[in-house]
C-alpha cells in the first residue's frame, strides 16, 4: 500500500467516528425510557392466571411444568379437592429461570404465563422465589398475554398455514412493525 | 474391512466399520492415505453395551464419512492414541480420557482438560453419582408458612365443596 | 536589601500566579475528563454521562475522582515498596510542573524563562520516568512488560516530538514560548509557514506516543498487558497516574497551541480565555483520533518510528536551519 | 504437500534441571483477561514479547452439559445446549433436534425447517457481528478504536435480536427448534420488518470494513498473522471461517446439506491466505451471503404445518433406539450433535461436537513465533467461544 493511500486509509476510520457526533444516540437511557417489548415478547416474569368468570385458578396441579423445566425450577404439588385439582404449593425460582417457555407450552389450561414487561430486578434472592401468592399478584397485574399453552400448542397443531388463522389469539401481532 | 462394510441403521446413524485396538492406527492410516484427511471427533461411550470410544472421520473432497468404533474391554479400557496420524485427536482424546476414564496409549499428555486437575472419579461414566450437593434454594426465616400452607387464596372456602 | 516592592516580585507574585496557573489547571481537568467521556460516547453513537449532574453529567469527572479517592488502596508484597509509592506522585506531578511555563497572556507565566521551550520539553518526557519506575516496581510480568515498552516508547518518540517543537523556535529565533506566540502570524504558525504542517505532524505523532493514545497506547495496551503499567495500582495512586495521563495530554495540547495556533492570541476576549479555548478543541481532536484507530503492534511502532518519524524529524530541523539561514 | 501428523506443536520448553525454572519468561494470560473471550487461561513462554510456546488451559466454563443431558426429558434438552455456542443459540439446538429426528420415527414439515435454516442464518450474521467487535477490541484496546467497532457491531447486532423477538419472544435464547418441528411460526408482517432491519446492517457493514479493513494499521496487524495451513486445518477438525480461510471449501450447507439448503444454493466464501485478515474477511462476505440467504429462505418459505408431531404437552416423549450424529454449518464451522438413544426417558449419550473447541486447539501450532499483541488478534480471529469449547 502506498504512503498516500495509507493517509487517505487512516482518514476513513476518523469519518465513520465523526460522522456519529451528528447522529442520534442508538442507545436509551434506560430506567427513564424502555424499548417497547413485542406481543411475543417473554422476557419478563412468571403469573399464575386464574378464571375471570369464577375467580378460580387455572392450575389442575397436573406438575406438567415442573416435569418439563430444563432448569428444574419449579415445584409444583396436587391439592385434589372433589370438583378437581388445585395447585397446593407453587413455587418458582425465578433467578435461575432461562426464558424456555416450555413450562408454558404444556400447560393444559393456560395457567401459566409468562410477563411481556421486563424482570424487576430486585435486591435479594428471595425476591426471585416466587411463591403462589406472587404468582397469582402478577398473574393478575399482567393480564392478557400472547403466550399460554393454547396458543403454542395451537400454532403446533395446525395442519394448514397458521398465519392468518393465529392472528385473533396474537391481537396486536400486525401493529408491530419497527 | 473397508467403507463398504459399514452398516447404518437409523438414518441419521454414520457408515461405522468396528475395529479391534490393535488394528486401529493401521486402519486410520489407510483411510487417511485414502483421503479421509478431515478429522471430526472423538467420542467415547458408555452404554448398555459396554464403553467404546468413535473416531469420526471426513472425506473432504468427496465428502465420505466414516467412524472408527473401537469396543473397549470395561475393567482395563486401553487403546492406542490417535494423535501420531490426526492431532486433533489431542484434546478430544484428553476429554475422553478424563471424562470417561479410557487410557489412550502413546498420547503424548493425557492430562485433565476441562476438569480442574485435581477432580476425582470420571463424570460421564454411569456410575458417577449425579446427586446435587446444593438443594433447591428456598428463602429463609421471614415466610416459610406462606410457602408451605396450601391456601389457595382465589379459592373461597366455601366452593370448593 | 529588600524592600516591599521586591518581596512582592521576589516571592508574592510568583507564588500568587504559580497558584493561580496551577488552580486553572486543575479546573480545566475537569472539563477535560468530561470531554473525553462524552465525546467518547459521542463518537460510539452513545449517550455517555449522564445522572452525575444531570442533565449532561457535567459532575461526572468529580464522581470519577471521588470513586478512585475511596477505592482500597493496596500494595502488592513483593512491590519494591518505595519504587512503588513514589511512582505515582512522579507521573501525576510533572504535568503539573509544566503549565508553570506555559504563557496564558502576554507575558505572564509563572514562571518565566528564555529557554521555557527546552525547559517545557524536559519536563514532559518526565512521566515516562515514573512510568518506568511503576512497571519495574510492581512485581508484576505485565507491568514489567509494560515498562520495557515504554523505555522503547520514549527512545523512538521523544526525537520527532522534540523536533516538531523545535522547528519553530529555530524559525523564530527563540527558546521562549512568549516570544514565540507573539512572533507568529496571524493565521499561526501552522498555516503561516511552509514547515508548519510537517512540523506538527511530527509533534502530534510524538505527543500521541507520549500521551499513551490510540494507535500509539503500546505501553497501556490494554487488550494486551491489561493496564500495563498501572495494573497494580488502585484507588489514589491510580487517580494520580490519570490526572497525570490526561494533565500531560493537556500540557501537550496546550504547547502545540502555543507553538502552532497562536497561544493566547485572539480577538474579543482575553489570552487565558483563548489558550483554554484552544486546549480544548486541541483535546477533542485528539479524543476523536483515539477513538477511531487501532492499535499498531510494538515492532511496527518502533519500526516507523526509527525508519519514518526519526529521518523525517532530521531532515525538518535541517530544513528550517536552512529557511532560516 | 505436508502431513498435518508431520507439523509439531511447540510444547512447553522442559523445567532447568539445576534452577527448577523455565528459560523463557511464563505469563499467564486470563483467565481473567479483557481479551480471552472469556475464560480462557494462556500460558504464554515469552522470550522478550516473543510467544516461544502456548500451553492453554480451558475448562473454566465447563457445565458439564454432556451428563446434564443425560438426565433431562427429551424436549427440555434443546434450550439448555442453547447456552452452548450463545453467540448463535438456534444452531445448537438445530443441530439436536436434527440428530434426534435422524433416529427416524419424525417427519418434520418442510416449512418448520426452513423456519430454523432462517434462525440459524440469521445467528449467524449475528454472531459474524460480535466476532468482528471482538476483534476490534482485542486490536485495539477497552480504550481506543476497537471500543467503537465493538459497539457500532453491536448496536447492528440488536437489529436481528429485535427480529428474533419479534418472532420468537426472546432477544437471546429463541428455543426455536424442537424435536419434530420449529416452535413459532412467523407472525404477520415478518417479511417487511426482515427486510428493513436486513437492509440497514446490509448498509452499516460498510461502516464496520471503513473502521477496520481500511485502515491500514488493521493491515499491519493481520496480514500474514497466524497462519493455519490447510493441512493442518483438516487434521485438526477445524471448521467453518476458520477452515474456509485456509483455502479449504467446507461447508457443511455445501457439502452435507440438510433442510432447506438442499434446496438453496449457497456460495461458499473461500480465501486462501490462512492469517487473522482472511479469517475476519470471510466472516464479512459470509455475513452479506447470509443475508442474501435469509431472505431468500423468507421468500421461498413454504406453507403447512409447522410441527410434525403432536403438539408437546408433556416430558413423556422417548426417542427411538439407536445412534445417530447431525451437523448443521454453525457460526464457528461444523457443529455437530452425537446422540446414543436406548428408548428412555433420557438420552444416554450426547456428544456435543464443538466447532470452537476444534479450532481453538490450533492455536498452539499456530501462535509459537508470533508477539504478544499478536496472541489476542489471533484469538480475536479464530472466535471461539467458551460456552461451546468448554461445554
Amino acid at each position: 500500500m502506498g504512503f498516500a493511500a495509507s493517509l487517505i486509509g487512516l482518514l476513513k476510520p476518523v469519518r465513520v467516528t465523526v460522522s456519529h457526533l451528528f447522529r442520534k444516540p442508538t442507545t436509551v437511557m434506560y430506567p427513564h425510557a424502555h424499548r417497547p417489548p413485542t406481543d411475543r415478547f417473554r422476557g419478563g416474569t412468571f403469573g399464575l392466571t386464574t378464571d375471570p368468570e369464577t375467580g378460580l385458578e387455572n392450575c389442575i396441579g397436573c406438575r406438567l411444568c415442573e416435569m418439563i423445566c430444563p432448569s428444574k425450577i419449579i415445584t409444583v404439588t396436587l391439592d385434589r379437592r372433589p370438583d378437581r385439582g388445585y395447585a397446593g404449593i407453587f413455587t418458582l425460582q425465578y433467578e435461575a429461570c432461562m426464558q424456555c417457555e416450555l413450562c408454558v407450552q404444556v400447560c393444559p389450561t393456560d395457567a401459566i404465563v409468562m410477563s411481556r414487561e421486563f424482570g424487576e430486578p430486585a435486591y435479594s434472592r428471595a425476591d426471585f422465589f416466587l411463591d403462589k401468592e406472587k404468582l397469582h399478584a402478577n398473574g393478575k397485574k399482567m393480564g392478557r398475554v400472547w403466550g399460554s399453552g393454547s396458543t403454542l400448542q395451537a400454532m403446533h397443531g395446525k395442519k394448514e398455514r397458521p398465519a392468518p388463522a393465529a392472528a385473533p389469539a396474537a391481537p396486536a401481532a400486525k401493529k408491530e412493525g419497527a | 474391512m473397508s467403507a463398504a462394510d459399514a452398516s447404518a441403521t437409523a438414518p441419521g446413524a454414520l457408515p461405522t466399520v468396528e475395529v479391534a485396538p490393535g488394528d486401529l492406527l493401521a486402519l486410520a492410516q489407510r483411510y487417511l492415505s485414502e483421503g479421509f484427511r478431515w478429522y471430526i471427533c472423538t467420542t467415547g461411550i458408555e452404554s448398555a453395551e459396554g464403553l467404546e470410544v468413535q473416531h469420526f472421520l471426513r472425506n473432504p473432497e468427496s465428502g465420505g464419512e466414516i467412524v472408527l468404533r473401537v469396543k473397549l474391554d470395561a475393567l482395563a479400557p486401553k487403546l492406542p492414541s490417535l494423535y501420531p496420524v490426526f492431532p486433533g485427536a489431542d484434546w478430544s482424546e484428553r476429554e475422553a480420557w478424563e471424562m470417561l476414564g479410557i487410557e489412550f496409549e502413546g498420547h503424548p499428555g493425557l492430562r485433565r482438560l476441562l476438569l480442574p486437575a485435581q477432580w476425582d472419579g470420571f463424570p460421564l461414566r454411569k456410575s458417577y453419582p449425579i446427586a446435587t450437593p446444593c438443594l433447591p434454594y428456598r428463602p429463609a426465616a421471614e415466610k416459610p408458612a406462606a410457602a408451605v400452607v396450601p391456601a389457595p387464596s382465589p379459592i373461597p372456602a366455601g366452593e370448593a365443596t | 536589601m529588600w524592600t516591599a516592592d521586591s518581596i512582592l516580585e521576589t516571592f508574592v507574585f510568583p507564588f500568587a500566579i504559580s497558584l493561580a496557573t496551577l488552580s486553572v489547571f486543575m479546573t480545566a481537568l475537569i472539563p477535560v475528563l468530561w470531554i473525553e467521556r462524552k465525546l467518547a460516547a459521542r463518537l460510539q453513537g452513545r449517550v455517555g454521562p449522564y445522572e452525575v449532574g444531570s442533565p449532561h453529567g457535567y459532575l461526572q469527572p468529580i464522581a470519577d475522582v471521588l470513586k478512585l479517592l475511596s477505592k482500597a488502596d493496596m500494595i502488592p508484597t513483593q512491590a519494591d515498596r518505595l519504587l512503588f509509592l513514589f511512582a505515582p506522585i512522579w507521573t501525576g506531578t510533572c504535568a503539573l510542573w509544566g503549565v508553570a511555563l506555559i504563557p496564558f497572556a502576554p507575558g505572564l507565566a509563572a514562571f518565566r524563562s528564555d529557554i521555557s521551550l527546552v525547559l517545557l520539553l524536559a519536563v514532559a518526557s518526565l512521566p515516562g520516568l515514573g512510568q518506568m519506575a511503576a512497571g519495574w516496581a510492581s512485581a508484576n510480568k505485565y507491568a514489567l512488560v509494560s515498562a520495557l515498552r515504554v523505555v522503547g516508547q520514549v527512545a523512538a518518540f521523544e526525537i520527532p516530538l522534540i523536533a516538531g517543537a523545535i522547528t519553530p523556535a529555530i524559525v523564530y529565533g527563540s527558546l521562549d514560548l512568549n516570544t514565540l506566540t507573539e512572533a507568529q502570524p496571524a493565521v499561526g504558525f501552522l498555516f503561516g509557514h511552509p514547515l508548519g504542517i510537517p512540523s506538527f505532524l511530527l509533534f502530534l505523532v510524538g505527543m500521541l506516543a507520549e500521551g499513551n493514545r490510540t494507535p500509539f497506547d503500546i505501553a497501556e495496551a490494554e487488550s494486551e498487558l491489561i493496564a500495563g503499567v498501572t495494573i497494580e495500582y488502585s484507588g489514589m495512586r491510580f487517580a494520580l497516574f490519570y490526572i497525570g495521563e490526561y494533565g500531560s495530554l493537556f500540557l501537550f495540547g496546550l504547547l502545540a497551541c502555543v507553538l502552532w495556533f497562536g497561544g493566547f492570541r485572539g480577538p474579543f476576549v482575553p489570552g487565558p480565555h483563548w489558550l483554554l479555548l484552544k486546549g480544548f478543541a486541541f483535546f477533542c481532536f485528539v479524543t476523536i483520533l483515539r477513538w477511531s484507530f487501532i492499535r499498531l503492534r510494538i515492532d511496527q511502532f518502533l519500526k516507523i518510528s526509527w525508519s519514518g518519524f526519526v529521518p523525517a524529524s532530521f531532515l525538518l530541523v535541517l530544513l528550517a536551519v536552512w529557511w532560516v539561514g | 504437500m505436508i502431513a498435518a501428523s508431520q507439523i509439531e506443536p511447540v510444547r512447553p520448553s522442559p523445567l532447568d534441571s539445576r534452577t527448577g525454572e523455565r528459560r523463557e519468561m511464563t505469563l499467564h494470560m486470563g483467565p481473567q483477561h479483557p481479551s480471552m473471550h472469556g475464560v480462557l487461561h494462556l500460558v504464554v513462554g515469552l522470550d522478550g514479547e516473543t510467544v516461544k510456546w502456548v500451553d492453554p488451559d480451558i475448562g473454566f466454563l465447563h457445565r458439564g452439559v454432556e451428563k446434564l443431558c443425560e438426565t433431562l426429558p427429551w424436549d427440555a434438552i434443546a434450550p439448555v445446549l442453547e447456552r452452548n455456542d450463545y453467540l448463535a443459540p438456534s444452531t445448537n439446538s438445530h443441530a439436536f433436534c436434527l440428530a434426534v429426528e435422524g433416529l427416524g420415527g419424525v417427519d418434520v414439515p418442510r416449512r418448520a425447517q426452513w423456519l430454523r435454516c432462517l434462525a440459524d442464518e440469521l445467528s449467524r450474521i449475528s454472531s459474524h457481528l460480535v466476532a468482528w467487535g471482538t476483534m476490534g477490541v482485542d486490536l485495539g484496546g477497552a480504550f481506543g478504536g476497537g471500543t467503537s467497532v465493538f459497539l457500532y457491531c453491536l448496536r447492528e447486532r440488536e437489529r436481528i435480536l429485535d427480529i428474533m423477538q419479534e418472532w420468537t419472544g426472546t432477544r437471546f435464547h429463541p428455543n426455536l427448534s424442537q424435536i419434530g418441528g420449529a416452535r413459532y411460526d412467523v407472525p404477520a408482517g415478518f417479511d417487511r420488518l426482515l427486510d428493513t432491519k436486513l437492509a440497514e446492517i446490509d448498509a452499516k457493514l460498510d461502516e464496520m470494513i471503513s473502521m477496520m479493513e481500511e485502515s491500514p494499521i488493521f493491515q499491519a496487524r493481520t496480514r500474514g498473522i497466524g497462519v493455519l495451513s490447510p493441512e493442518l486445518a483438516l487434521g485438526l477438525g477445524a471448521c467453518g471461517p476458520v477452515a474456509r480461510a485456509s483455502g479449504l471449501a467446507l461447508d457443511l450447507r455445501k457439502t452435507r446439506p440438510y433442510e432447506a439448503y438442499k434446496e438453496i444454493d449457497v456460495p461458499i466464501v473461500v480465501r486462501t491466505e490462512g492469517d487473522a485478515y482472511a479469517r475476519y474477511r470471510v466472516r464479512i462476505d459470509e455475513a452479506r451471503v447470509s443475508i442474501r440467504l435469509s431472505r431468500q429462505i423468507l421468500a421461498g418459505l413454504p406453507d403447512g404445518p409447522i410441527h410434525g408431531r403432536p403438539p408437546v404437552r408433556s416430558s413423556k416423549h422417548k426417542a427411538p433406539a439407536g445412534t445417530s450424529y447431525a451437523a448443521v454449518e454453525g457460526a464457528r464451522g461444523e457443529l455437530g450433535v452425537w446422540i446414543r438413544s436406548d428408548k428412555e426417558m433420557s438420552p444416554t449419550r450426547v456428544r456435543l461436537r464443538s466447532p470452537s473447541f476444534a479450532n481453538l486447539s490450533a492455536i498452539v501450532y499456530i501462535l509459537p513465533g508470533h508477539l504478544i499483541a499478536d496472541v489476542v488478534a489471533v484469538l480475536g480471529s479464530l472466535d471461539p467461544v467458551f460456552g461451546d469449547v468448554d461445554r
